[in-house]
Parts: C-alpha cells; structure tokens; sequence
C-alpha cells in the first residue's frame, strides 16, 4: 500500500463506529420516556429565561484572531524545524525573524490591551 | 473503476454536496458546520494526492483555526440572523446563471489544455517532502522571500484585525 | 489512478459553488464563507498540478501553504471588519450596508 | 519473524494469509487485516479506558484520603463496570430546541478525536500503526477536532450555560495549543523529524529529550494540561459558575463518551509526554528484548504520566478564567517562543559537537533562571502597587 493515509482513513471510521455503537447500544437499553419538564433546559433548577441566543464578548474573537496568526506561523515553523540540522546557519536566523515578526504581533495586541479579559 | 477512484467520488460528493449547503442553507451557523464538512473532503483528496502534509495543515489551519473563527464571528453577530427570513438576495437567479457559465467557461478551457487527459501521476521522489519543503522556504534562490513575507503578512492581518476590532468597545 | 480531469472538475465546480455564495448570499458573513471555499479550490488545484506535473520540485506545496497564509489573514481582517460593523450598524446584511453610497 | 520479535507483522502476515487463502485479493486482504487490528487497537483502547475509570477514583480517593470503590470485586476493580451498566440503561433526554444532529455527532467526535491520536503512538519498535511523517502536525489536526465537538455540544444543547462553557472551553484549548505547538517544534528541531518512530530513535536511552530541554518538557505538560481541560484548568466545568460546561445537557451514555474521552485523552497526553521527552518504548536496551516488552515500558510510562497529571488536578485549585488566558498569552506562547529560537540556535551551532547535550541544558537552565528572576521583579513591583493602594486607601479613611 503505497498511501499510509488510507490506514488513517479506516482509523477514522472505526473511531467513529465504536462510539456509535456504544450509543446505539444505549439506545437500545435505555428507557425512553420524554415528557416536557423532563427536556427542559437546565440552568441550575430555575426556570429558564429566553433561549440560548446571549450576546458573546468580542473577546473570544480576538483570542480566536492571535491564534490563527500562530497556527498559520506553525505551518511555516515545521518544514523549517524538521530540515534545520541540514541547513546553514544563517536558516536559522531566517526562522527566528519569522517568529520575530510574529511576536511583534503579540506584543501589539498586548499594548493595545487586547489581551485583558475584561 | 478502481478503489482509489470510488474513495475520490467519496469525497468529491463530500465536499461538493457540502458547500452547495455552505452557501444555501439559512442557518449561518450550520453554514459553518458544512464548510467544515467541505474543508474535511477537500484534506482527504490532499491525501489522496499523496499530499499528507498539505491534508494536515488543511485540518490544522481551517478546521482547527478559520473554521472556529468563523464561528465566533457568527455567534458575535447573530442578533439579526435570527431575524433576516431569506439567506439569499434578490439576484441570486442571475449570480446562479453565472456561476454555471462560469463552470461552462472552466470545462470549456479545460478541455483544450493538453494536459487534460493525464491518467497517471508521476512517481513521487524517494526523498522527505517535508525535509525539502523545509529547505525550500529557507533558501535565498527558492522561496526565503514568500516565507518573510508570509510573516509579514500575518503581522499586517493581526494589527490590522486587532486595531479594528477593538476600537469602540 | 485517479485522471486528472476528475480533480479539475472537482476544483472548477467548487469555485463555481463558492462564486455563488459570493454573489447571492445576504449575510456578509457567508460572502466570506463563499470566498473560503473559492481559496479551497485553488488549492486542489494548485496540489494536482504538483501532483501530477511536478512531484518532484515543491512548488505547487509552497504556493498551497502561502495560499492558506492569505486565507487565514482575509478571515481575520474580514470577519473583524465584519464585527465591527455590527457593532456600529448592528447588521451584517451585505446589502444595508451602504455607507458609501450616496 | 515470530510473534515474539515483531508481533504486529506476524500477526498481519497470518491474517493477510488466511484471508488470502479465502479468495481475497491482496489489496482487499490487506485493508480487511488493517481493520480488523484497528479495531483490536481500538478495543483496547476503550478497555484500557475502563480500567483508567477505577485508577482515576482510587487515585482520586487517595489523594482525599478516602477508600474510593471497594465494595465490587477485590479493590472495588469492577465497579467502572457498574459504571457502564449504569450510564447504558439511563435515559437519554435530548432537550427541546437542541439541534439533534449535532447534539448527537458531538460525543462521538469527541472520542473519536482521542481514538485518532492512537494511531501514531509507537508502542515498540514495529508496534504501531502508522508511522506518518507529519505525526506532530497529525496530533494538532486531532486536537481541532476535538476543539470542534465541544462547539458544538455547546452549541447545538440550546443552553445558556452549555454555550458559555463552550466557548471558554473552546478559548482555552486554542490559547494552550500555541505554547503547545512550540514545545513540540523543540522536539522537532532536535529529532530533525516529525514521525513518532523518528523522535522515539532520535532519543539515547540515558539522555531522552526531557536532559536536553527541561523547560520544553514543563511546557508541553503545562499547556498539555491545559489542553485537556483538566484541573487547573477546568474551568469548562466550574460548577459554581456554569453547572457542568459544554456537556451539561447530555445524559447517559453520550456524556459517558465525553467522561470516557477525557480519561483517554489525559492517558493519550501521557503517552505522548513519554514519548517526546522519555524516549517512548526505550528503558536502557530492554525494549531490545522484544516489542512486546517494549510495549509494557511504553504503557508504564504513559500511566506514570497519566498519574503525573492526576497529582497535579488534585493538588491545584481551579484557577480564574483572566489569570488562565493571561498566564497563556502574556507568559507562556513568549517563553515557549524564546526557548524555540534559543534551542535552534544552540542546537545548530553545537550539532555534531559532544557539547550539544550540556549546552541546550545550560541553555534552559538560564532561560528558566531568568525567567524566575523576571517573574519575581514583577511580582514586587504588583505587591508594591498593591500596598501603595492599600495605605491611600487606609489613609483617606
């Protein structure tokens, strides 16, 4: 087999059945008797005010934001960290501007305060 | 038909099933639950090109990282979407029309190119990809100015994302 | 093996796909997600070209990887854009917002 | 070959021959043999699961100076399995206004993103699954799926609470993923590769990776940690705050999978943390001895660690969500970073030289001496705020 990704592939599949059959397991065990208190949205006994549609921080967003610059930073990070012994020297000055230049980024959303959950 | 060719009708369904979904569906954020779907069928024909590191990354960077953002920025403005009853503009008659003479016009010039008939990929070199992509990225002759810039790049989006998002909170 | 028409047709039809939830689509948000899905396309093709046309130089790799950097940085700015917007105008229909227009 | 020197090949070659000798073709053999030992993996992993259930309430009880389960079986080792018997015949409520798909795809996610992580850990040398060459990248990947299923479990459970627990959740993992993401690039750098054989070999049995970069190793069990959602860090599930989290909906046997995945999760983490900074299935030349053996160092480590982190859950308070996300952005993604770019350098200059191995070491230790010596500088300087604070206040009334 020339692919290892089709090995992963079944991997995927069979990770996905064993829970499923754990459900459908349940399924078939279980009782089954809904009624309208039953389902009920809990929120510690109370009665639920309103529906789950909340105004979020825009907070999240911005971790959301530093996150995705350094994910993408990783993607670049890895050919370089991995061929890095085989390299010249100064390939590893080019990798440490490359992060530089990122944690410039950082630095700046931390000026500007962005990083407070407030 | 062979087995790999079932595995890509698989996954092309996959994918093309699910973005027709992405920008139909009325509900934004299962629209971002079906552009997952898609972005997972496109990481599965990467691997089944042969291309594991780009299905990776695929998953790291769309699904692990655009995807939640997407989401976020849904959740942080659907206080209207609850209310707009149709997801579809006026025109979308006409952007439809367009859209399949757009795929007309791509079929059509596809079809001229010769390499249009290629049936078999080439051999894939004995040596790392990921050694030489690695190697690749970091030398002054190949590709050292996309890998700075990249970075440069990413710094403008973050200040210029931050700076925007944060005025007048 | 797979032709390779098979995965140009797969890319074409999917920036086709994402061409009309550009265009047709209210929600500004979407708009972004038809771009997605255009970028994604690219991409396949970009990976079948190396594939099949070059396997052994790492072009076509570098420029998916320098694609999906461009990616990541529209969603960032454009989603943040996006937001901010809301807040001021408290909508992300594409069409009210005409601000520029007079 | 036997099953003593290479137990997973002989047994796939056997396989592959009886299945072969069925009338199968050799690909169709070799897909079928695959899954049946995925599955059999698989398997294992969920009884391994089982049994961490127990080790988690004795420890626990330990820890609490309590008995824990003893009343079903010696040690009370069967009582996860009245556990299961429970958590099978209980109800399942979906709540009303849940998006019942996602609701339902969620739990079975979650698992599956621990499952997916099994198939690149190296049990001994030729025992394991797949040895990719982007085996780091592939962990990361597995862990935004994981990211995903608590979204949408928060999402799609049309609770207030659940959605809130969500996104901190959510918040969390991603913030931790990056100093994560920079240990792991230590590792790389030093192994040269991303496969897990590759780090595994790369490493000597008298100096594993954790000798050359003590601070990598902190690092990754920190924000590892961090990104199982366990105490310190479990804010998803402050009770006082947001009941339960993300799964406070769920019942029966989908919050089992979400309870059970966790454990596994925390177990995977373990492994992982032998495998990066401990030289995997090595024990000074024993694994040479047979895979098998090597296996049982590779599980015995990974079950230490497992321990590790069990110790640090039941020793340290929970902590704020500010302090959380501030200790990630504003301490540990630039330390992580710091450290990346001193180990390559110091990797590059002294490769090859017999002072590789004290000069990353000394390296950290100085990294890790300044690092204390900037931590205590600001914590004056907070505490003499503080008290400046505290004596205007005292001296205005």
């Amino acid at each position: 087999m020339q692919n290892p990704w089709i090995y992963v592939g079944l991997f995927m599949i069979v990770g996905m059945l064993i829970p499923i059959a754990a459900l459908v397991v349940a399924r078939l065990l279980a009782p089954r008797k809904p009624n309208a208190i039953k389902q009920s949205t809990y929120e510690c006994g109370i009665e639920t005010v309103g529906d789950n549609w909340v105004q979020f921080k825009a907070q999240y967003y911005i971790f959301g934001l530093v996150f995705l610059v350094f994910d993408v930073e990783t993607v670049f990070l890895f050919p370089w960290a991995v061929s890095l012994n085989k390299l010249p020297l100064f390939a590893v000055f080019e990798g440490i501007i490359f992060i530089l230049i990122l944690l410039a980024g950082l630095a700046y959303a931390w000026k500007k305060g962005m990083l407070e959950w407030v | 038909m062979n087995a790999s060719q079932v595995l890509f009708l698989v996954f092309a369904a996959l994918t093309l099933g699910s973005a027709l979904m992405v920008v139909t569906t009325k509900k934004m954020i299962h629209a971002a639950f079906w552009l997952i779907a898609t972005l997972f069928g496109v990481a599965a024909l990467y691997a089944l090109l042969n291309a594991g590191f780009i299905a990776m990354v695929q998953l790291v960077v769309y699904v692990g990282a655009i995807a939640i953002l997407f989401i976020f920025a849904v959740m942080l403005t659907r206080k209207d979407l609850r209310d707009s009853a149709k997801s579809l503009n006026a025109n979308w008659g006409w952007a439809a029309l367009f859209s399949a003479l757009m795929f007309g016009g791509f079929a059509i010039l596809l079809r001229q190119w010769d390499g249009f008939g290629m049936k078999e990929a080439g051999a894939l070199p004995a040596t790392d990809m990921i050694t030489k992509l690695g190697t690749a990225l970091v030398t002054p002759t190949q590709y050292l100015l996309p890998f700075e810039v990249a970075s440069v790049l990413l710094l403008a989006a973050l200040i210029g994302a931050v700076y925007v998002a944060a005025t007048n909170k | 093996m797979i032709p390779i028409s098979w995965y140009l047709i797969v890319a074409a039809a999917l920036f086709s796909i994402g061409l009309f939830g550009v265009l047709a689509r209210k929600n500004a948000v979407a708009i972004l997600l038809g771009i997605e899905l255009m970028l994604n396309a690219v991409n396949i093709n970009l990976v079948t070209f190396w594939r099949y046309n070059a396997p052994a130089t790492v072009t076509g790799q570098v420029f998916a990887i320098i694609v999906f950097a461009v990616a990541a940085a529209e969603v960032a700015v454009g989603l943040a854009l996006v937001i901010s917007i809301y807040r001021n105008r408290k909508t992300v229909i594409a069409d009210d917002l005409d601000m520029m227009k007079w | 070959m036997t099953f003593w020197t290479d137990p997973f090949n002989f047994l796939f070659a056997w396989l592959s021959g009886v299945f072969q000798g069925w009338g199968m073709n050799e690909v169709l053999a070799t897909v079928l043999v695959w899954f049946v030992g995925i599955l059999l993996l698989v398997t294992f992993a969920m009884v391994l699961d089982i049994f961490l259930v127990w080790v988690e309430r004795k420890v626990v009880a330990r820890f609490q100076d309590r008995l824990g389960p003893n009343r079903i079986g010696p040690f009370g080792i069967f009582q996860p399995f009245a556990d299961i018997v429970k958590l099978l015949i209980k109800e399942d409520i979906t709540p009303i206004g849940a998006d019942v798909i996602l609701f339902n795809l969620a739990p079975i996610f979650s698992m599956m993103s621990v499952l997916l992580l099994w198939a690149i850990l190296p049990f001994a040398p030729k025992m394991y699954g797949v040895d990719l060459n982007v085996a780091m990248l592939y962990l990361v990947a597995a862990g935004s799926i994981g990211t995903l299923s608590v979204i949408m479990a928060g999402w799609s459970s049309n609770n207030k609470y659940a959605l809130m627990g969500s996104f901190r959740t959510v918040a969390q993992m991603i913030s931790y993923e990056v100093p994560m993401v920079a240990a792991i690039l230590v590792v790389t750098l030093m192994a040269g590769t991303m496969g897990t054989v590759g780090i595994v070999e790369a490493q000597q049995p008298f100096v594993p990776f954790w000798v050359y970069s003590p601070l990598a190793l902190l690092i990754f069990l920190i924000s590892a940690i961090a990104e199982l959602g366990r105490s310190p860090f479990d804010l998803n599930e402050a009770e006082s705050e947001i009941v339960a989290g993300f799964h406070i909906e769920y019942t029966g046997m989908k919050f089992g999978l979400f309870y059970a995945g966790e454990l596994l999760h925390s177990f995977t983490f373990g492994g992982f943390i032998a495998l990066l900074f401990f030289g995997g299935y090595r024990f000074f030349g024993l694994e040479n001895l047979s895979p098998i053996v090597g296996a049982i160092i590779f599980l015995a480590k990974a079950m230490f660690f497992y321990w590790v982190i069990m110790w640090v859950k039941y020793t340290v308070p929970r902590i704020r969500i500010d302090h959380m996300l501030a200790f990630n952005w504003k301490f540990l993604t630039p330390l992580a970073f710091i450290l990346l770019m001193v180990t390559a350098l110091v990797n590059r200059l002294l490769l090859g030289s017999a002072w590789l191995v004290p000069g990353l070491f000394v390296s950290n230790l100085i990294l890790i001496w300044l690092t204390i010596e900037y931590l205590k500088s600001q914590a004056r300087k907070t505490r003499a705020q503080e008290e400046a604070s505290v004596q205007s206040v005292a001296a205005e009334a």
